[in-house]
């Protein structure tokens, strides 16, 4: 008798516990505030190089908006006079973690848009709940073609260019550089990011230099850390050019080992998203690397100028001590774009805050200015951005005593990005075609 | 021939990195009876402290003495095992060597998970760089390629370190002593051992040496937040393949990875993911606990 | 008899107050739940191995097995029925599970956990090489149908959470039995002595491969759950931290009662939520707090609280 | 398990059994015949090859040479499981107990596994039946007051009762108790013995036991086989046995005081 009592009890109390602990929690605010889910890498590996600079520039881009002190177009208080709350969510934990956090933010936090996302696994995951919720999602930062390519949303949207730019526009570098390349290896992370990469870069040589030979490719392990044996077999090997898309720790490590070992005098090598490790790398990046920024970022941006671009640049630069690279240009694109849609979308409902269905509507096809040049909502219906580009070469500048950029080359957004309905590998393979360069 | 000599050169300099790595998790083991899984963790803090200690070091005329740069990884490394051994072990890891092997893993799971915010917390997220011990003693040239002359430094250091473990365990009285409570924890105490001290020191030579192999990769990466959770996965691989607690079986192990690794980078890349479960596997048909296990028949 | 009516009284409680719980509960605190309850089922496959002694590290290893399964199945042959998913996926595992439980039956102790880790962290490394399942990325997984109901917006969160809520106590009952059965005995036996269950004629290899076939179809139920209420699967499934947590829950529970373990696990969902919107930069901080206050304070689990072990008459 | 009527076969039988570890030798030619129904006890000092002999035979040890026989069938290389299916049992010098259950249900395992069949999951283990014969079994055993208690609880004398009584669920033919009274109270060591042999002899079971009390060898055992440096130094009924000069002077007149080994 005493076991039924107990096996009772404890079946109820532990569902009534579970049940209690979930009900009781929650927590909802409103007020006339624009509510924004901000999601990405707080720890981890990505943490350095893409999440913190990213929310970084975040923060600060915010706290000018709330206080109105960007110049027009973007004058306007906050978000259409709204100001803007941000909730930051660490990325770090994977894809499950993220769709319940998701949901969390959506349901629980009643966010009014979620701006984030830096892993592809995560972007991949997030995109049909924020559809099935109907809830307004912004990815900022990711590069993998596959979400608009192979899905189709309303609700969701990327205000950056997803990755093929990056190879396009590295191979066209060389062709319009006239750079010889004979042959060509590979160090790409043995994940979907380094795979991908690998077989775009692969894929656009094959059209714009069919007689480079691919040799090796190497996918080392991510965050591996020790690159001797690969730097040893690509040595070996010894190709005219070496490709790579690492990033981050694993980018910078690469570049230690590589360098001391004299890698880069024997061939030259091209970093498809390099620039963000320069302010940390310093004098340890060799001059003469061929890198990008995906997108026209970071150096590539200063170097062109503008208002905008000179206006962050400074303020990052001196509230964090060091230049804004690629992430921070992300998330502002990323910002400008939801504050150009949700502006756009209460001009239309006269002046109300809009609701999901009304930001999603302004948001697609928009075209807007960023400080990384004009963003476009060209592919996935207007779900999609596409951006321009920009390639240069490393240079030490002995004198100011900082990294440049030289033999920069800017590519318009619709020279490396495939029109509507084309996907990236088929329109790289059938030799770029329709698209418009200058 | 070229290709065999450059994959026993690279598989010995990355052998080298394992067994530095995974030496003191498999002392720590053979001791305390506890397979740390922060173990990374202190990897970080002492490639961490490292890239402070030399920062400061340079910053304050370590030029005109460069190589003292070297004694400063060792200090920082000692350092660590100082502040942080008696903290986790008498603080912490104590209360749980009754208890079952399984818990210790889920103990110091949670050490780990509070050491990377912690790192965090002190460090920030910004990468550090302490690449002038690895530029210091110049390039070697080895057949048809160029090396770092600090990987053969890495290769000493570890030579020696092994070495000095197992002379410590081996031919000193207290190493002795420590063997004999490896042995049989009990009888030890009742013949009136330490047991305490030894499970003291014997946890303060697995940070060291955990910090120390931090303090050793330092030099050729950036030190960066989430550079430990992947070193305690091959540190695990390594000490299962030669056997958990035994010193020898770790430096067997980390030589066979390292040189099945180099002969699959330079052989057949797309295996390089596997490589090292293969080998494991390969060890554990033949050898259901390791290559060198200590048996233990129990008394009925 | 009676002891079969106790379950059947405790399970229909459980049940009832699921449902009814259910419905009061918001959106977002009924998938928390559905995730909890479906993991919560990885983890119970976890305490039937610690029964006899065992603690398994690679539990990841049927989640993933369990999710893909279903992912595949959804993308590739157009099921989409939760029941046919969820049958298809406990096959696959029990194949799996028949192939590497008696090999596996082999091993104790912190060889059992790395061993069963290894070979999760390869199906990792398997997945995330096979780039025409998504590599790293993963697939999504489209939402599941209930024999022909094909439900939206809430009444899917709704109808996900009946499922899980039916399959939970379900389980449960079923588990209980079989902990009382001579099989758990047996099991309870092998882990406080081994040598004594051989020297009585039982081969603690076939009870140890038997609890790993049975908590293969476990892990397999949860993975199938989690990867259709979340929608999408990567081999994120089998990576070690993954399994890490379902340990954690495991042994937060205690191996005493079911119960405690859906209670563990839901906790754990709700406190790695909260820290991680609370306390976004030092959210692993307060779990691994959290973590070692509950084994220093509970030893034998949170199901100590409610189910002694008796000492002294039963 | 077998079922096999007296055959006038030898119940167990070593041929020849050597067993080294090391340079030590633990069994040097072991050769035994063991009648059926017959109780035999072992002697001799610690090392001298007792337990090693109880291992051998019961699989726990496989011997590096020789044969084992059991009713004239070859067990030898068996497991330990496979031995005790085979119908041989034994106690344990420190008894193998499962601390975390109760005495009744250290006795219900060993209902639930000397069942034919394999322990079923559906089955209960507690059902009223198997609960009934538990109950039976520690009667016999006079220990059924404890049957709540969990091992940590128990006096020695209980737990050597236990581990033997729970030996005997299986019904075996052949019985090897390894120092049945060793570590219990001296008063209750005849007690014990008493209540064991009883039950072995009510099952006609063949048994040898390992003893260093020669009141309890010369009270209990119709024969002695003295051990001394792994071989057998004396085989004949207890009082010729124990005037063996041999005996004398290796196992009983300077052997010391009893320790376990």
């Amino acid at each position: 008798m005493k076991s039924t009592v107990k096996r009772l009890v404890s079946a109820t109390a532990a569902a009534a516990l579970s049940l209690g602990i979930a009900a009781g929690a929650q927590a909802a605010s409103h007020s006339e505030t624009f509510k924004i889910g901000v999601v990405t890498f707080l720890s981890g590996g990505a943490a350095e190089s893409f999440g913190v600079p990213a929310w970084n520039g975040g923060k600060l881009l915010i706290d000018m908006l709330n206080k109105g002190e960007l110049p027009a177009p973007y004058d306007q208080k906050g978000f259409g006079g709204l100001m803007i709350e941000a909730i930051e969510i660490d990325e770090a934990g994977g894809a499950t973690k993220q769709v319940q956090e998701f949901r969390n933010l959506v349901q629980r936090e009643k966010v009014d848009a979620v701006l984030g996302y830096v892993s592809s696994g995560d972007c991949l995951a997030v995109p049909p709940v924020a559809e099935e919720l109907k809830a307004f999602l912004v990815l900022y930062d990711c590069g993998t073609p596959r979400v608009f390519e192979e899905g189709s949303y309303n609700y969701v949207f990327r205000t950056a260019a997803h990755a093929a730019m990056d190879n396009i526009s590295l191979a066209k570098y060389m062709t319009s550089r006239g750079i010889k390349v004979g042959s060509f290896a590979g160090v790409n992370q043995d994940y979907a990011w380094g795979h991908d990469s690998w077989a775009d870069f692969v894929a656009s040589m094959g059209v714009l230099m069919p007689d480079a030979k691919a040799t090796t490719s190497l996918f080392p392990k991510i965050f591996a850390g020790q690159y001797g044996t690969e730097i040893s077999a690509v040595m070996r090997e010894k190709p005219d050019l070496l490709h790579s898309s690492l990033w981050g720790g694993d980018l910078q490590a690469f570049m230690l080992q590589a360098s001391a070992r004299g890698i880069h005098k024997r061939m030259q090598i091209a970093l498809a998203a390099g620039d963000h490790v320069i302010p940390q790398l310093g004098q340890k990046m060799p001059d003469g690397i061929i890198l990008g920024a995906r997108g026209m970022n970071g150096l590539a941006a200063h170097a062109k100028g503008g208002e905008l671009v000179d206006l962050l640049w400074d303020r990052y630069k001196a509230e964090y001590g060091v230049f804004p690279v690629q992430a921070p240009f992300r998330m502002w694109q990323g910002l400008l774009g939801v504050k150009a849609a949700v502006e756009k979308a209460m001009k239309a409902n006269g002046g109300k805050k809009p609701t999901a269905e009304q930001m999603a509507a302004a948001m697609k096809g928009l075209t807007w200015e960023a400080p990384s040049g004009t963003i476009t909502m060209a592919l996935g219906n207007g779900h999609q951005a596409i951006q321009p580009n920009a390639i240069g070469t490393t240079k030490w500048d002995e004198a100011a005593g900082e990294m440049t950029l030289v033999d920069v080359e800017y590519y318009d957004a619709e020279c490396v990005n495939p029109p509507n309905g084309v996907k990236a590998v088929d329109w790289i393979k059938a030799g770029f075609p329709g698209a418009k360069c200058d | 021939m070229d290709l065999i000599l450059v994959i026993l050169v690279d598989g010995l300099i990355y052998g080298a990195w394992l067994f530095i790595v995974s030496v003191g998790l498999t002392l720590v083991f053979g001791v305390l009876g506890i397979l740390n899984l922060a173990h990374g963790s202190l990897y970080a803090i002492g490639a961490y402290s490292t890239a402070t200690a030399v920062g400061i070091y340079f910053a304050y005329g370590g030029d005109a003495f460069p190589l003292g740069s070297y004694a400063v990884m060792a200090l920082a490394a000692l350092l660590v095992a100082v502040v942080i051994a008696p903290l986790l072990e008498r603080g912490l890891l104590r209360h749980f060597y009754h208890r079952d092997e399984v818990i210790g893993v889920l103990v110091t799971y949670g050490v780990f998970l509070i050491l990377e915010d912690a790192i965090k917390l002190i460090w920030g997220v910004d990468p550090l760089f302490v690449y002038e011990p690895y530029d210091l003693l110049g390039m070697v040239e080895a057949g048809p390629l160029f090396y770092v002359a600090y990987d053969f430094l890495v290769i000493a250091v570890s030579a020696v370190a092994g070495f000095a473990v197992w002379y410590f365990l081996n031919r000193t009285r207290r190493g002795k002593v420590m063997l004999a409570v490896i042995h049989d924890r009990e009888m030890s105490q009742t013949m009136g051992v330490n047991v305490d001290k030894v499970f003291l020191l014997a946890f303060g030579a697995g940070v060291f040496l955990a910090a120390f192999g931090g303090a050793l990769t330092a030099p050729m990466i950036s030190v960066s937040p989430g550079i430990g959770v992947n070193v305690i996965i091959v540190a695990f691989a390594v000490i299962i393949i030669g056997g958990l607690g035994s010193i020898e079986g770790a430096a067997l192990g980390a030589v066979m990875v390292g040189i099945s690794r180099a002969a699959s980078v330079h052989l057949m890349p797309e295996l390089e993911l596997f490589i090292i479960y293969f080998v494991m596997a390969v060890v554990l048909i033949f050898r259901p606990e390791g290559i060198f296990v200590r048996t233990q028949t129990r008394k009925i | 008899m009676k002891a079969l009516s106790d379950i059947r009284v405790a399970s229909l409680l459980a049940l009832a107050l699921l449902i009814g719980g259910g419905l009061a509960l918001p959106d977002w605190a009924l998938f928390l739940m559905t995730i909890g309850l479906a993991k919560a089922l990885v983890s119970l496959g976890i305490v039937v191995q610690m029964r006899a002694g065992l603690v398994s590290f690679g539990q990841g290893l049927f989640f993933c097995i369990g999710a893909y399964v279903a992912g595949l199945m959804a993308n590739f042959a157009g099921l989409t029925d939760i029941f046919v998913l969820t049958g298809i996926s406990v096959m696959a595992c029990l194949a799996i599970g028949g192939i590497f439980g008696p090999l596996l039956a082999n091993y104790r102790g912190i060889f059992f956990a790395m061993l069963s880790l290894s070979l999760s962290m390869i199906l990792y490394g398997i997945l995330s090489k096979m780039n025409s399942l998504g590599g790293t990325d993963g697939l999504n997984v489209a939402a599941p149908t209930f024999a022909g109901y094909a439900p939206e917006g809430r009444a899917l969160s709704l109808s996900l959470y009946l499922y899980t809520s039916f399959i939970v106590v379900a389980i449960g009952a079923i588990l209980r039995t079989g902990f009382d059965s001579q099989h758990g005995l047996v099991s309870l036996a092998v882990r406080s002595n081994e040598l004594r269950v051989e020297y009585l004629g039982a081969s603690v290899r076939r009870t140890n491969a038997i609890n790993y076939v049975i908590s293969a179809m476990l892990g397999g139920i949860g993975g199938v759950i989690t990867g259709l209420a979340i929608g999408h699967v990567d081999p994120e499934y089998a990576y070690w931290t993954t399994s890490g947590e379902f340990v954690f829950v495991a042994i937060l529970a205690g191996y005493l009662s079911i119960p405690a373990v859906f209670a563990a696990s839901i906790i754990l969902e709700l406190v790695r939520s909260f820290s991680n919107l609370y306390f976004p930069n030092t959210w692993q901080m307060v779990l691994g707090v959290f973590l070692l206050v509950i084994i220093l304070t509970l030893p034998n689990g949170l199901g100590s609280l409610f189910h002694r072990r008796r000492e002294g008459g039963s | 398990m077998s079922t096999s009527a007296s055959t006038g076969m030898p119940a167990l039988e070593t041929r020849g059994l050597m067993k080294s570890f090391g340079a030590v030798t633990a069994a040097h030619d072991i050769t035994v015949s063991v009648p059926e129904r017959a109780v035999w006890s072992l002697i001799g000092t610690n090392g001298a090859g007792k337990t090693t002999f109880v291992n051998m035979v019961t699989g726990y040890l496989h011997p590096d040479q020789g044969t084992i026989l059991f009713q004239g069938q070859d067990i030898t290389g068996l497991g330990p499981r496979e031995v005790t299916r085979a119908g041989i049992c034994r106690s344990f010098q420190i008894p193998q107990l499962c601390s975390e259950l109760t005495v009744l249900e250290n006795v219900l395992v060993a209902l639930a596994i000397a069942d034919p069949k394999p322990p079923s999951f559906f089955r209960k283990a507690r059902e009223s039946a198997a609960e009934d014969r538990a109950m039976e079994i520690l009667k016999r055993f006079r220990i059924e007051e404890h049957r709540g208690r969990l091992m940590t609880e128990l006096s020695a004398g209980v737990r050597k009762l236990l581990d033997i009584a729970m030996s005997m669920c299986g019904h075996p033919k052949v019985m090897l108790l390894d120092e049945p009274t060793s570590g219990v109270a001296a008063e209750e060591k005849f007690p014990i013995m008493d209540l064991v042999m009883e039950a072995l002899a009510a099952e006609n079971v063949t048994t040898l036991f390992v003893e260093h009390d020669m009141d309890i060898v010369t009270r209990y055992s119709d024969r002695v086989l003295a051990f001394y440096d792994g071989r057998i130094i004396a085989d004949d009924a207890p009082d010729e046995v124990l005037n063996d000069p041999q005996v004398q002077r290796y196992v009983t007149g300077t052997a010391p005081a009893e320790a376990s080994s």
